[in-house]
């Protein structure tokens, strides 16, 4: 752990809960102004701190660095473990920008009850920033509970018609798996502790610690069986969150229901969260059940992606259909990271950024139409290319950024996954591809019902275009699709050291480890597609 | 030779004409005074026993008082404006909103 | 003579602790504010007298400016300000409660001065050297408290100086509160 | 200098200009003259800046190798097990090369480019100055893509400008994105393409597994250096995927429905990414990675047939049509299948022939459709046109020049391209080419059929509009008029090229026994794989025979030309053809309603799409969704259940509790009485009482 740097984390995080402490007390609501001046002024300020972690961070360093350490409840072992490495800062970037952009966003979009508004948004950052920089399990823990608050809020306050069903119902599902996935955590620290003689569970009987850089260390002492139960609780925690396929029925309700800047959130960072446990714990910690749970979770997110691209083309409410497209996307960072090789996690972590960067976009942009004509159905549109051209023009750059246009993010991400995929098996790359088709499918219809045609409906003739505001709230997300179209070396660089680490870890499960050193980089690393020999391509086929 | 005791002796009068005065005055302003009474009383307390003791924390904790007797004047007084301009009077007993 | 002299700081105390005693009586039983108050500043005032014979001589200048200027003009100032005079009741005292009252102030009286007694015949005594010393030198009371409250007692002066901020927030709060108030009432404002 | 070191410059000019025409002229609303002129100014400059550097690189470099530029590193994968356990890097470069191959393609693609922005300028000078920056930014893009196409030195490059050529020719076709059926020509046209391109994203998966690189270079070594046919699967499963990324976008059967669809954008667009360029690209994947066909005879027969079935079949569809663009599109697409069918031989040189020669009648002929439309008020029925030959003569000229070339009439351009290919497929099936002579020969015939209904067409097109008299009504006839010379210049430049093009990049010397006379024979030959066993057999056919094939094919297209002109030029009220109709009707309607291939895959696989999709939308909402609340009616049900012995039971004690502590607080709440000095007074004594137990305790 590299403390260089250290405090500059814990002020990127604790930064929007200051913020928002200081509206509650120091801002006073009737004035709208003050209110949304304080909200913007704080997330950008977090967003430009955030930006050194860019710079700062060493890929030859540490593996974790602008590390904070301090004990925070000695007795039974918790601590206070800050530190990032290049995946959670890309994704503290994603959100920062994200973060900064929802509030921007929502200014003509929230009017009642304005001041509660941008603080809960504010505390929601803080708990997403805590929950990707968080070393220690029980701080995680803290944080990705302190996250379900705000965001429950959010949509319970300011959604839509039916936002209390959406809103308890995202709470509980979520609340659900966190449980479980607290189960699997104080499994873990038992394990490494003294053990449960009542349950059986014989432990290692070092000192008690939650810290998750030492629960590395013991991952390969953890036993099979053991493995496969908390990666089960792992598992439902985390895979709720991203949502994978049976799981992912909240996402649309949360979603329609959310304000414009919630589904931001919501699809920008919080399904992150899920395969940011995955790549963050249940990889590492959990090798064996990884390896095994290899063909379940690829069926899954196949089947995640063909269905999520099919559910979408049925769907008849822009952001409904936006939100299973989130499911097929979401479904390709599944299959990615699952291929367990270096394209493949490559480009699931990279996806994620995308996912995030063109979702988001989406549902700004569907947030736009919205709060002119308030309605989502693709029905009541139509033409409105005519009246809207700036508003059309960007929202076929991010279609076809989520359509996985090459020069365009989306292109990267899945052509990296599905490279990974095909080398573990290429009947994977075959279904997954298929969702390539079928996203082009779904989202240009889309863009033809909603934006080609005649301008039908009285309603949309004096559709005003874009104003400045909502063209920069966009802008930053185009650029960052293009330049991860373009050049997303800088991007590959900064994930490349926690790949690798994934990837030696990982690697102590897979079949033929024995031969690999464990010192040595991943590319000696025996060929993950072997294991399944009738998966394999064989020339003269 | 003046002992402690005799500044014991003192302030204890101080001190018990200031709880009287709070009990009986009708007057905020008064009782406000007589609060500064007690204040004064504690203060006395303090030195004579920084003296006897030869430890300057007595003198030290006495400018403690005194700074928080001037923040509860300027609060209390506050309270007798506030007061005056909510019920037009400084009479204690008919503050009583509070009467459960 | 000679007993004025060998007594002088007898003498002295006497007779300030005998106008402290009045002055906090004159306090306790005139019926005008305004003179309650005059009554209150001789106390203050020999307060500050008697802390100058126990070798307190900074807190004898801070009690005197403190109390005797900024707290007095305080007082006197909201007396002038909301008119006293006016909205005072007839009625000075609390008549019902007088006796119950001066029968618990008297007790309590009691029972602490016996609790004080104890304490001075329990502690030690020293020669009061230590007052006007600092780092074994000796030098002026101020110094030497100056010196104590800016090494050893930083933080909780510090701490203070934020509770004085506080009030004086608060009081500002207090009158802001009620002009609001009066505003809502129809009224004008200050 | 060399400037083929900086040949990304050439697709990065046209981009520049759609920027600004995007960015800049589209939001201003700047005026068209600047618009036009950034437009013409990045696609000159990369027609100027692309010969001079392929010229400088001609004189310059070893040809035999292709010379590489790498711009900078794209996607850095990391490390993966690849085919017989080697590890290779996924390590992608944005990087471009120049080689014979890249150098034809550069060269016509910057100089057909550039004439058909010209002529835009005047064709669409009728839109309103956004929609006109609109067009130019586009077409200026496509530009960029498909030079990015032609140069890229490796698959994914390739494919990138694969795409963004499908991407502007989804926004071109949907230019008119208010008429609903051009915004879903585009949608059709973008998401066929998807799926050839899914084709191709395996083949590009394959090739990776395979081989560990997807440098066209590297690829080409490495099935070079596989002497013992090792590779030769790879190679088929390679060739097969890439070619249906071909079929989707060179538009073969069975998925060219969405080129004759795509013919809804405006009409200079048809001639360059719908004639000249885009669909092309196939033709030249399939040359660029000829090394697998050449390994593979599967691959090789796959794309023989297809594109001889696809050369016939389309061209049978164009007999009928009436809308004079259709009859184009269908041109084309059966022109592709001759290309095709000359890559599936092994013939690729004659297919990147056939792609030059063929961009510059077909531009010709789209361009003077254009023109004729123009002057017509947009009617592309051809049962309302005619006798244009008056009104329009340059038009008219240009026009029969680029038909007759098509038709295959010699020496002009289609005819020398069309009959080299038509003499590598007879050669292999007189060379028995992989044990398949039998079907090389048929899709000789086939080809030869083709011909003859080609000429047929074509001429039934030239009759049908330029002859006879105007059948538009006065009102229209009033407003024919020859188009501004933007739009006629390029019209006579093609026409000229249509005329002695063939000649003169192809001169087919073998016919006269001199060896090397063909300029693009000679210089692409390094491009090829020569396959291992058979070799390059020179003249495997006799000259005599050489030259029975030529009169054959000139006989044919003959015949065609012949037998228009007596049913649409000889008899005006065109008695035969509806006697024909007539006669045979089902036949008729099948080739009018293109065989019900639309209706097909409408029925089938769009219907069966969105059945699905909606039948998966109710399971999810009905089940999957179900389930979770199912979870919550139960969990509400028991907790109902729960709460009736809470509140008779639990409750009961509870409620005991509660109303003790409220009748408590009930009675208490007399105690405060709002009177601080009473507080006061009992705080006092409370203090009092307490020290007094201190001393007692302590006493």
């Amino acid at each position: 752990m590299d403390t260089q740097y250290g405090w500059l984390l814990n002020l990127i995080c604790y930064l929007p809960l200051a913020g928002a402490l200081l509206m509650i007390f120091f801002v006073d609501k009737e004035s709208s102004r003050a209110v949304k001046l304080t909200a913007t002024v704080v997330a950008a300020a977090d967003f430009v701190l955030s930006l050194p972690l860019w710079f700062l961070y060493r890929t030859d360093g540490a593996e974790f660095q602008f590390a904070t350490e301090a004990q925070w409840i000695p007795s039974v072992g918790v601590q206070y473990l800050f530190g990032v490495d290049g995946f959670s800062i890309l994704l503290i970037l994603l959100t920062t920008l994200l973060g900064f952009i929802s509030v921007y966003s929502s200014f003509t979009a929230i009017t009642h009850r304005e001041k509660e508004y941008y603080i809960f948004l504010l505390l929601l950052q803080t708990g997403m920033i805590g929950v990707f920089c968080a070393l220690d399990f029980v701080l995680f823990y803290v944080f990705w509970e302190v996250m379900l608050v705000p965001m429950y809020f959010l949509i319970g306050v300011w959604g839509g018609p039916r936002k209390l069903y959406a809103a308890i119902k995202f709470f509980l599902y979520t609340l659900v798996g966190s449980v479980l996935m607290l189960v699997g955590i104080l499994a873990l620290y038992f394990f490494n502790a003294g053990g449960v003689a009542a349950i059986g569970l014989t432990g290692l009987g070092n000192e008690a610690t939650f810290s998750i850089p030492h629960l590395y260390t013991i991952a390969s002492q953890i036993p099979p069986e053991l493995q496969l139960w908390v990666f089960l609780a792992f598992f439902v925690g985390f895979a709720i969150k991203v949502p994978m396929f049976p799981f992912h029925t909240w996402l649309p309700d949360a979603h329609v229901e959310a304000p414009t800047a919630g589904s931001v959130i919501l699809a920008g960072v919080l399904l992150k969260m899920g395969t940011y446990g995955f790549v963050r714990f249940s990889l590492p910690l959990l090798p064996d059940a990884t390896v095994r749970a290899v063909p379940w979770i690829g069926a899954l997110s196949i089947i995640a992606i063909v269905y999520g691209a099919l559910v979408a083309m049925a769907q008849k409410d822009m952001k409904k259909l936006v939100a299973y497209s989130s499911v097929s996307h979401m479904g390709f960072v599944m299959l990615g990271m699952f291929a367990l090789n270096d394209p493949g996690l490559r480009g699931a972590i990279l996806q994620m950024l995308n996912h995030g960067v063109s979702t988001g976009a989406l549902f700004l942009l569907v947030g736009i139409v919205y709060e002119r004509r308030h309605n989502r159905l693709i029905a009541e549109y139509g033409g409105i290319a005519k009246v809207m051209p700036l508003y059309a023009t960007f929202f076929l750059i991010i279609t076809m950024s989520s359509i996985g246009l090459p020069t365009l993010n989306g292109f990267i991400g899945e052509f990296t996954i599905l490279i990974g995929a095909f080398h573990h098996s290429w009947v994977w790359a075959l279904f997954a591809a298929s969702g390539i088709v079928l996203g082009a499918g779904y989202m240009l219809w889309l863009y033809q019902r909603v934006f080609f045609g005649e301008l039908a409906n009285e309603k949309n003739k004096d559709l005003a275009d874009l104003n400045r505001r909502e063209q920069w709230t966009l802008i930053p997300l185009i650029v960052l699709a293009f330049w991860v179209g373009l050049y997303p070396k800088p991007f590959f660089d900064r994930m490349r050291p926690t790949v690798d680490n994934v990837m030696k870890r990982v690697a102590v499960a897979l079949p033929e480890a024995g031969i690999a050193a464990p010192g040595e980089a991943s590319s000696d690393a025996p060929d993950v597609a072997d294991h399944g020999d009738e998966a394999h391509p064989e020339p003269g086929e | 030779m003046i002992e402690a005791t005799h500044y014991v002796v003192l302030s204890i009068i101080l001190l018990c004409l200031g709880i009287i005065g709070v009990m009986v005055r009708r007057n905020f302003i008064t009782v406000l005074m007589s609060l500064e009474l007690m204040f004064n009383a504690v203060n006395l307390n303090l030195i004579a026993f920084s003296f006897r003791l030869s430890d300057l924390a007595g003198q030290v904790l006495a400018i403690f008082v005194i700074t928080v007797a001037a923040a509860e004047a300027a609060i209390g007084l506050g309270l007798i404006i506030a007061l005056v301009r909510l019920k037009n009077t400084v009479s204690l007993d008919e503050a009583d909103l509070m009467r459960g | 003579m000679d007993f004025l002299v060998a007594n002088f700081a007898e003498i002295l105390f006497y007779c300030f602790a005998a106008l402290t005693v009045a002055g906090a009586v004159g306090v306790l039983v005139l019926r005008s504010p305004v003179h309650a108050a005059l009554s209150l500043l001789l106390t203050f005032v020999m307060v500050g007298a008697l802390f100058l014979l126990r070798h307190a001589e900074l807190l004898a200048a801070v009690q005197v400016l403190v109390y005797g200027g900024g707290i007095m003009v305080l007082f006197l100032f909201v007396i002038m300000l909301v008119n006293v005079k006016g909205l005072a009741s007839s009625e000075v005292f609390l008549s019902e409660l007088a006796p119950l009252a001066v029968v618990g102030g008297v007790l309590l009286g009691i029972l602490v001065a016996f609790a004080l007694v104890f304490g001075v015949f329990a502690s030690g005594q020293g020669d009061g050297t230590a007052l006007r010393s600092a780092g074994g030198e000796v030098l002026g009371n101020t110094e030497a408290v100056g010196m104590v409250l800016y090494t050893t007692y930083l933080v909780p002066f510090e701490v203070v100086s934020v509770v004085l901020l506080v009030a004086m927030i608060g009081a500002i709060v207090f009158g802001r509160r009620s002009a609001a108030f009066e505003r809502r009432g129809g009224e004008e404002g200050p | 200098m060399k400037l083929y070191d900086l040949i990304w410059l050439v697709p990065l000019f046209p981009l520049a200009g759609a920027v600004f025409n995007g960015l800049v002229s589209n939001r201003r609303g700047l005026s068209k003259a600047v618009t036009h002129s950034a437009a013409l100014l990045g696609a000159g400059l990369a027609w100027l800046y692309g010969w001079a550097a392929m010229i400088q690189w001609f004189l310059t470099e070893d040809r035999t190798a292709p010379y590489v530029v790498r711009a900078f590193e794209w996607i850095s994968g990391g490390a993966v097990t690849i085919a017989g356990g080697r590890t290779a890097e996924v390590a992608i470069a944005a990087s471009f090369q120049v080689d014979p191959l890249s150098a034809v393609m550069v060269g016509f693609v910057t100089f057909v480019g550039f004439l058909i922005h010209l002529y835009s300028v005047g064709y669409m000078h009728g839109e309103s100055d956004r929609a006109y920056a609109r067009y130019f930014s586009f077409l200026n893009l496509f530009m960029f893509a498909m030079l990015t196409l032609v140069l890229g030195s490796n698959l994914p490059v390739l494919f990138v400008g694969w795409e963004g050529v499908g991407l502007c020719s989804y926004l071109l076709i949907g230019f008119y994105f208010e008429k609903d059926w051009c915004a879903a020509a585009g949608m059709k046209a973008f998401i066929v393409n998807r799926i050839g391109d899914f084709g191709f994203l395996l083949a590009i998966f394959f090739a990776f597994f395979y081989f560990g690189t997807l440098e066209f270079d590297g690829l080409f070594r490495a099935m070079a250096n596989d002497h013992h046919g090792d590779l030769a699967g790879a190679a088929t499963i390679i060739g097969l995927l890439l070619f249906v990324g071909a079929i989707g976008k060179s538009a073969q059967l069975p998925l060219y429905v969405w080129l004759p669809d795509a013919m809804a954008g405006p009409t200079p667009v048809s001639a360059l990414i719908h004639a000249a360029t885009m669909v092309t690209a196939g033709v030249y994947m399939v040359a660029r990675c000829n090394y697998f066909y050449q390994m593979s005879p599967a691959a090789m027969l796959t794309v023989a047939v297809i594109g001889g079935v696809t050369a016939v079949f389309s061209a049978t569809i164009g007999l009928v049509q009436n809308d004079i663009k259709k009859v184009l599109a269908y041109s084309t697409v059966s022109q592709l299948g001759y290309m095709f069918l000359a890559a599936g031989v092994g013939a690729y040189i004659a297919a990147i022939f056939h792609v030059v020669t063929h961009a510059f009648f077909k531009a010709c002929l789209f361009l003077g459709s254009g023109s004729v439309i123009h002057a017509c008020g947009g009617e592309q029925d051809m049962r309302k046109m005619g006798g244009l030959r008056k009104h329009m003569p340059t038009t008219y000229w240009t026009f029969l020049a680029a038909t007759i070339a098509i038709a295959g009439i010699p020496p002009l351009a289609g005819f020398v391209s069309k009959d080299a290919i038509l003499a590598k497929v007879f050669e292999a099936g007189y060379t028995n080419l992989n044990d398949h002579s039998g079907i090389y020969y048929l899709l000789w015939v086939l080809g030869l059929g083709g011909a003859a209904l080609t000429a047929f067409y074509m001429f039934r097109l030239v009759y049908m509009t330029f002859f006879g008299e105007f059948r538009g009504g006065v009102e229209s006839e009033h407003h024919l008029h020859e188009s501004p010379w933007t739009m006629t210049l390029p019209l006579q430049v093609l026409a000229v090229l249509s005329i002695v093009g063939g000649l003169l990049i192809g001169f087919p010397g073998q016919l006269f026994h001199l060896e090397g006379w063909s300029f693009i024979d000679r210089f692409l030959g390094p491009v090829v794989l020569q396959a291992h066993g058979d070799g390059h057999h020179g003249h495997a056919v006799g000259l005599g025979l050489e030259w029975i094939l030529v009169g054959l094919s000139v006989a044919v297209a003959v015949g065609g030309i012949l037998m228009a002109r007596r049913f649409y030029r000889l008899d005006p009220a065109w008695t035969w053809p509806q006697h024909l109709a007539a006669r045979f009707p089902l036949a008729y309607r099948m080739l009018l309603n293109k065989y019900w291939v639309d209706e097909l895959y409408d029925a089938t696989v769009v219907r069966g799409t969105v059945r699905l999709a909606d039948l998966l939308w109710e399971l999810d909402a009905r089940v999957v969704d179900g389930a979770v609340n199912g979870t919550r009616h139960a969990t509400v049900g028991s907790s109902w259940l729960s709460g009736i012995f809470d509140l008779q039971v639990v409750d009961g004690l509870v409620n005991l509790l509660g109303n003790g502590v409220r009748v408590t607080g009930r009675e208490s709440r007399r105690l405060q009485v709002g009177f601080a000095q009473g507080y006061v007074m009992v705080m006092v004594f409370g203090a009092a009482l307490l020290l007094g137990i201190f001393f007692v305790a302590t006493l």
